[in-house]
């Protein structure tokens, strides 16, 4: 169906991929210097975020199962920074930039890894369940496909009320085999539901590549058979990802129903914190995907209009943030057991 | 006072709900146009627009999903699944989101969200369209279970569950659809938990719950002949459970049979059984006994059907083993 | 993806069809006038069975709910001629056309309606739960999109044994926005399992039509997503059906995996007996709908190699059969109360 | 005797499973190459090939469905459903089709298949990924329900799991993974529906399975030093269960708990109980008590979990209470 075809933007990994592409204002999708300087902080403090908190782990102050958004950054902030503060983003298992990208604090967050009191759950959701409705980060959800579903009912709300708001549901790519994955976009389709689907393909689903799952691995052709636009989009670039998701979302906005966008991008880390990844992917692969850092992606596209110091003043500040969050969860206290026993049926 | 049907009944309370609260509205399959394949529905897309009354692709997880999804951003859904048994394919909408988003959010999430569906043999439909299946959802944190018996309480209950800021299960029988019974103009909400005695008797309590407890109060009038005096109680929800009705009830008869439709083995008249022992076990004059039906998948031939499903006869067996008058036949 | 397309012939709806086609031996698929007239016998069958089962019902000798396979003969007919005996086949709920055509006795599928002992399940099973194994009819499931899972998992059996059986499983339109449909069909892709998915668009799931379900009701165009070959077929015209069936059975038992067929047909009765038909659709369409019958376009385009007598000499045979099957169920005792405590476990 | 660890004695049996029956073989996520994210099939895939031992997407539904539809053409499939929790993402497979199929169809068709899962509490992975949930198979008439709690008997019921013409629910509790124990070589099948004492005391019977039965006889030691005297019982199976044995036992003590890790409400302690209400009323000294978790979601951090999952304290101390030590506490 050609009318399955929207507008879109759709810089294809390959040709995006090489090089930190040339900084033509365009490129910045007509950002202001301090909307790139906070897609700067953003992406920087995800990445350091987790530096932090794996190392936490590993020295035993978290416990519990710990996925990191590490590499996947410009895709969570692409895609954020195109939303307004009341559109809603629904999550995964691999949730912390996510809940970071959507504005979501990293004192209540940190607190929430540690199963402290102060936690956004108050330690009943962990890493796997951070909500902050107050930011419109509405859930994640670690059964693979579940995003999809919770942020399409979010926009069935929106659009019953005929509010201009939108959902974003971010998916993993080995989300794409689940029949929920069919079952939302169907249904997001047929009712023109101002959603936008944003499946991460970061090249694994665990120790899985997309291929193994699919034949037709080219996730974001499969708008086609729900009869809605389709895009692939470079995750390592976080201007194009912010570029196809704006117009995703303002098409979603104006009534004209949902997008599947595929973001490419690379899983740095294993699957999960003691992942044996050794057994399927070669460590030089990582490497060499390592060194086409968002990051530097973003350094070297904006470098003639952002001087470095004013980077590196951000890089220090965020330091200091991510610091103050993980004494916040250190001194926060482990929630009252009674609490436990409060808020259900 | 006027009668209506259970089925008017389930149409009434899903017109007052949606008339009464904007943030509610209906999906579900054939439930728009035409009217819900019981008539459910019928006169309500007409009503109040097929946005409020949305007919859904065959796809449960999308609807339950979808739903739950909804119910997060303030919207009160009303989801028809339409036939019980369909609810394994939406399983995990209900048990690992809709049951649990409230507390593993810390509350910051609510999902005000009601499923309807109805179950139960007497149809022919066979195995895979006959199943009662409420007693899964007692064992899932986090969702009330209701189950009316009578039109009255379906829509007194039906509006305590809009209301209610926890998912809720709201059960009904498809052989009592064509059932009448007197409601009051308005019908008051119910509160959950609120278990009532439909006939009071000394010798024996069985404690049903919706098809059953007609099953129950003829096998009464029965063995009333007998001279057997047998109260019925009429539990109306399983989540909340109301054990203090029926061990008060117990305090006077002291012998109890707990009634379902469901299958014995696993059924929820063990959750009761184990409540009343534990916290009644001193008046008990004779162990309590479950009519349950045997653990069969429903067969379709009527002969076949009726071996294995709890009734009025497998009822009135129980209460004359309970009381001494037969050997237990297990 | 262009290799996802198999060289399926693929007459679409609209081309075959207008008008009785004509009867080019091509057309008949090379089949000998035996099989042309075995053929014949079995879409006379299921539709004057279906006539005498719903007279029963509505004599109140049936009970319990009954969905006619009338007007989609071609489909069960065209697909079943196109396997072998040790071929299987799953089915729906509208199912009695299916289980005729893959060979399956009238006498037990009578009583298994009727719910008497002597009935293929004993009984147990009923109008949706016909099974006969002896006649590799294994399993219908009226849970909607049961028969695609069904069938992927036999097909998976014979792969693993090396067998080059087939399995076919026959689905509804309502069945593609289903969760187990995309499953089903991303499983046979991936392990290219030989089995055959076909698509009975007969028009409604239910009340509801097929473009009201989904954006891009083209089923076919379906295969494209999982990268397997899909084709539409004329669901009225049997050679048609039999000749996309056979490329596709082909196809399969030579280890190149599924394909998605899409048979358009018409319901020609309610959904179910007592089904309000008049709310949904006008009976101006259903008649004429049904002046394009599958019978009489098999009777028109074998005119010229089938005399009308030998036609006649079937038909009468049928209905003796079909006299004799419901003989057989009213004869045959109820089952044995016992018997519904025995099987499980 | 070898002594082996648990998650061993589930390598091993499946190794065994597939080397003696060529119908055998595995379907699961992350179980080929990279040998289950528990290690539960390590070396199997390159011992037996990628064909026997099959890595699936992520898609439960077709997981379990292509299992039911193998099983029926004469395989064995042994399906790893990675958490128990993600079972409500393909129960429609394993209620309405793997169950009934044999049944429906009078017999013509079987289900021997074995769907492998582990559940539970104590990793922390919050309330989606570990719950409990075998009370809900007990209710699903055509599946046999089986909980090992040492290595031996993993590798014992497995065989018999395997060689069964129904489907089977093999569960495991991640947390007995690294537990030890002996195996004699080669284990003898071991029947199902056959308990065994695991323990012999007394005062109080305690009926367990799976993880719940350490702690039970962690409790028993304890409170050995206050001198009372507990038999465990490890029921090894639920469907079918051997009630016989819990009642030989009580005609003994007289006196009964009933632990398990699933939420108490609704859970199959329930069924337990009322069997054992019914058939053996008067051999009863005390109520029977149930020892199961508080009806909420499991929650993520440790203080949380602890407080409402049942544990050795639970079980501690619904046996003074059944002995009356303490007072019952609900
Ligand atoms: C329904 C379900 N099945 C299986 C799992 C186990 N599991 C957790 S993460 C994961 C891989 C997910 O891969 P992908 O969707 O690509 O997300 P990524 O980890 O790459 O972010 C799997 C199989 C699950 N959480 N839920
Ligand atoms: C999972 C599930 N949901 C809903 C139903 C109710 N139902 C029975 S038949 C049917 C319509 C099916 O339409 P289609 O698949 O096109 O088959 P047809 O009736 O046209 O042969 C529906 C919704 C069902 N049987 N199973
Ligand atoms: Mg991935
Ligand atoms: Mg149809």
């Amino acid at each position: 169906m050609s009318d399955g075809h929207g507008p879109l933007p759709a810089p294809s990994a390959a040709d995006a991929g090489d090089s930190g592409c040339v900084a033509s204002p365009a490129r910045f999708g007509g950002l202001s210097e301090s909307r790139l300087l906070e897609i700067f902080r953003l992406m920087y403090t995800i990445r350091r975020f987790e530096v932090e908190m794996e190392r936490t782990h590993l020295d035993g102050e978290i416990y519990g199962p710990f996925h990191s958004s590490m590499g996947q950054e410009a895709v969570s902030v692409g895609v954020c920074a195109a939303l307004r503060s009341d559109d809603v983003v629904t999550s995964t298992h691999r949730g912390h930039g996510h809940a970071i990208a959507k504005g979501a604090e990293l004192g209540p967050i940190c607190a929430e890894l540690w199963g402290r009191s102060t936690g956004y759950c108050g330690g009943k959701g962990g890493s796997m369940h951070i909500v902050s409705t107050e930011h419109g980060f509405v859930g994640q959800s670690p059964i693979i496909g579940g995003s999809g579903l919770l942020a399409t009912g979010a926009a069935l709300a929106f659009d019953l009320t005929r509010q201009s708001r939108v959902a974003v549901a971010f998916m993993g790519d080995g989300a794409v085999g689940q029949g929920v994955f069919h079952e939302s976009l169907n249904l997001a389709a047929i009712w023109r539901l101002p959603v936008v689907f944003v499946v991460e393909n970061n090249g694994f689903a665990h120790s899985f590549r997309a291929a193994q799952m699919q034949l037709n691995s080219q996730v974001a052709s499969r708008a086609e058979g729900y009869g809605i636009p389709g895009a692939v989009v470079d995750g390592i670039d976080v201007f194009a990802v912010y570029a196809a998701t704006r117009a995703a979302v303002e098409r979603a906005r104006e009534g004209g129903g949902p997008t599947l966008l595929e973001a490419k991008c690379y899983r740095w880390r294993g699957h999960n914190l003691g992942d044996a990844e050794h057994l399927y992917r070669p460590r030089e692969e990582v490497e060499k995907a390592r060194r086409d850092d968002p990051l530097d992606r973003f350094r070297s596209a904006i470098s003639d209009r952002i001087s470095f110091p004013t980077l590196a003043t951000v890089e220090a500040e965020v330091e200091s943030q991510i610091a103050q969050a993980v004494r916040f969860a250190d001194q926060s206290a482990p929630p009252d057991p009674q609490s436990a026993l409060e808020g259900s049926f | 006072m006027r009668e209506i049907t259970y089925i008017e009944a389930v149409r009434e309370a899903q017109a007052e709900a949606l008339a009464a609260d904007h943030r509610a509205f209906i999906m579900g399959q054939e439930i728009g146009e035409y009217g819900g394949v019981f008539r459910a529905t019928q006169g309500l897309a007409e009503r109040f627009g097929v946005h409020r009354v949305r007919d859904m692709p065959i796809a449960e997880q999308s609807m339950l999903g979808a739903g739950v999804g909804a119910a997060v951003m303030g919207m009160r859904p009303i989801v028809e699944v339409m036939f019980m048994d369909f609810i394994a394919c939406g399983m995990d909408a209900i048990v690992n989101h809709a049951a649990k988003m409230r507390y593993m959010s810390g509350d910051q999430l609510r999902v005000p969200m009601v499923i309807r569906t109805q179950g139960g043999s007497g149809t022919h439909h066979g195995s895979q369209h006959s199943q009662t299946l409420e007693s899964w959802f007692l064992h899932v944190p986090g969702l009330a279970v209701v189950m009316p018996s009578v039109p009255h309480d379906v829509k007194g209950l039906f509006q305590t569950s809009v209301a209610l800021d926890h998912p809720v299960l709201f059960i009904e029988h498809r052989a009592l659809y064509r059932t009448k019974g007197k409601v009051s103009d308005p019908v008051a909400p119910i509160p959950l938990g609120k278990g009532v005695i439909r006939r009071s008797g000394d010798d024996v309590t069985v404690a049903a719950i919706g098809k059953s407890v007609r099953q129950a109060l003829t096998s009464a009038r029965q063995l009333e002949e007998e001279g057997v005096s047998v109260e019925v109680i009429d539990l109306r929800t399983l989540v909340p459970m109301d054990v203090e009705l029926v061990l008060r009830s117990l305090s006077r008869t002291h012998r109890l049979v707990v009634a379902h439709e469901a299958v014995e083995r696993g059924g929820w008249a063990g959750e009761l059984i184990s409540r009343v022992v534990a916290e009644g076990f001193d008046e008990l004059d004779a162990p309590p006994l479950r009519a349950g039906s045997k653990a069969f998948p429903i067969p379709f031939a009527r002969e076949l059907e009726s071996a294995m499903i709890a009734d009025e006869r497998l009822i009135t067996r129980r209460i004359q083993e309970c009381l001494g008058m037969l050997e237990y036949s297990g």
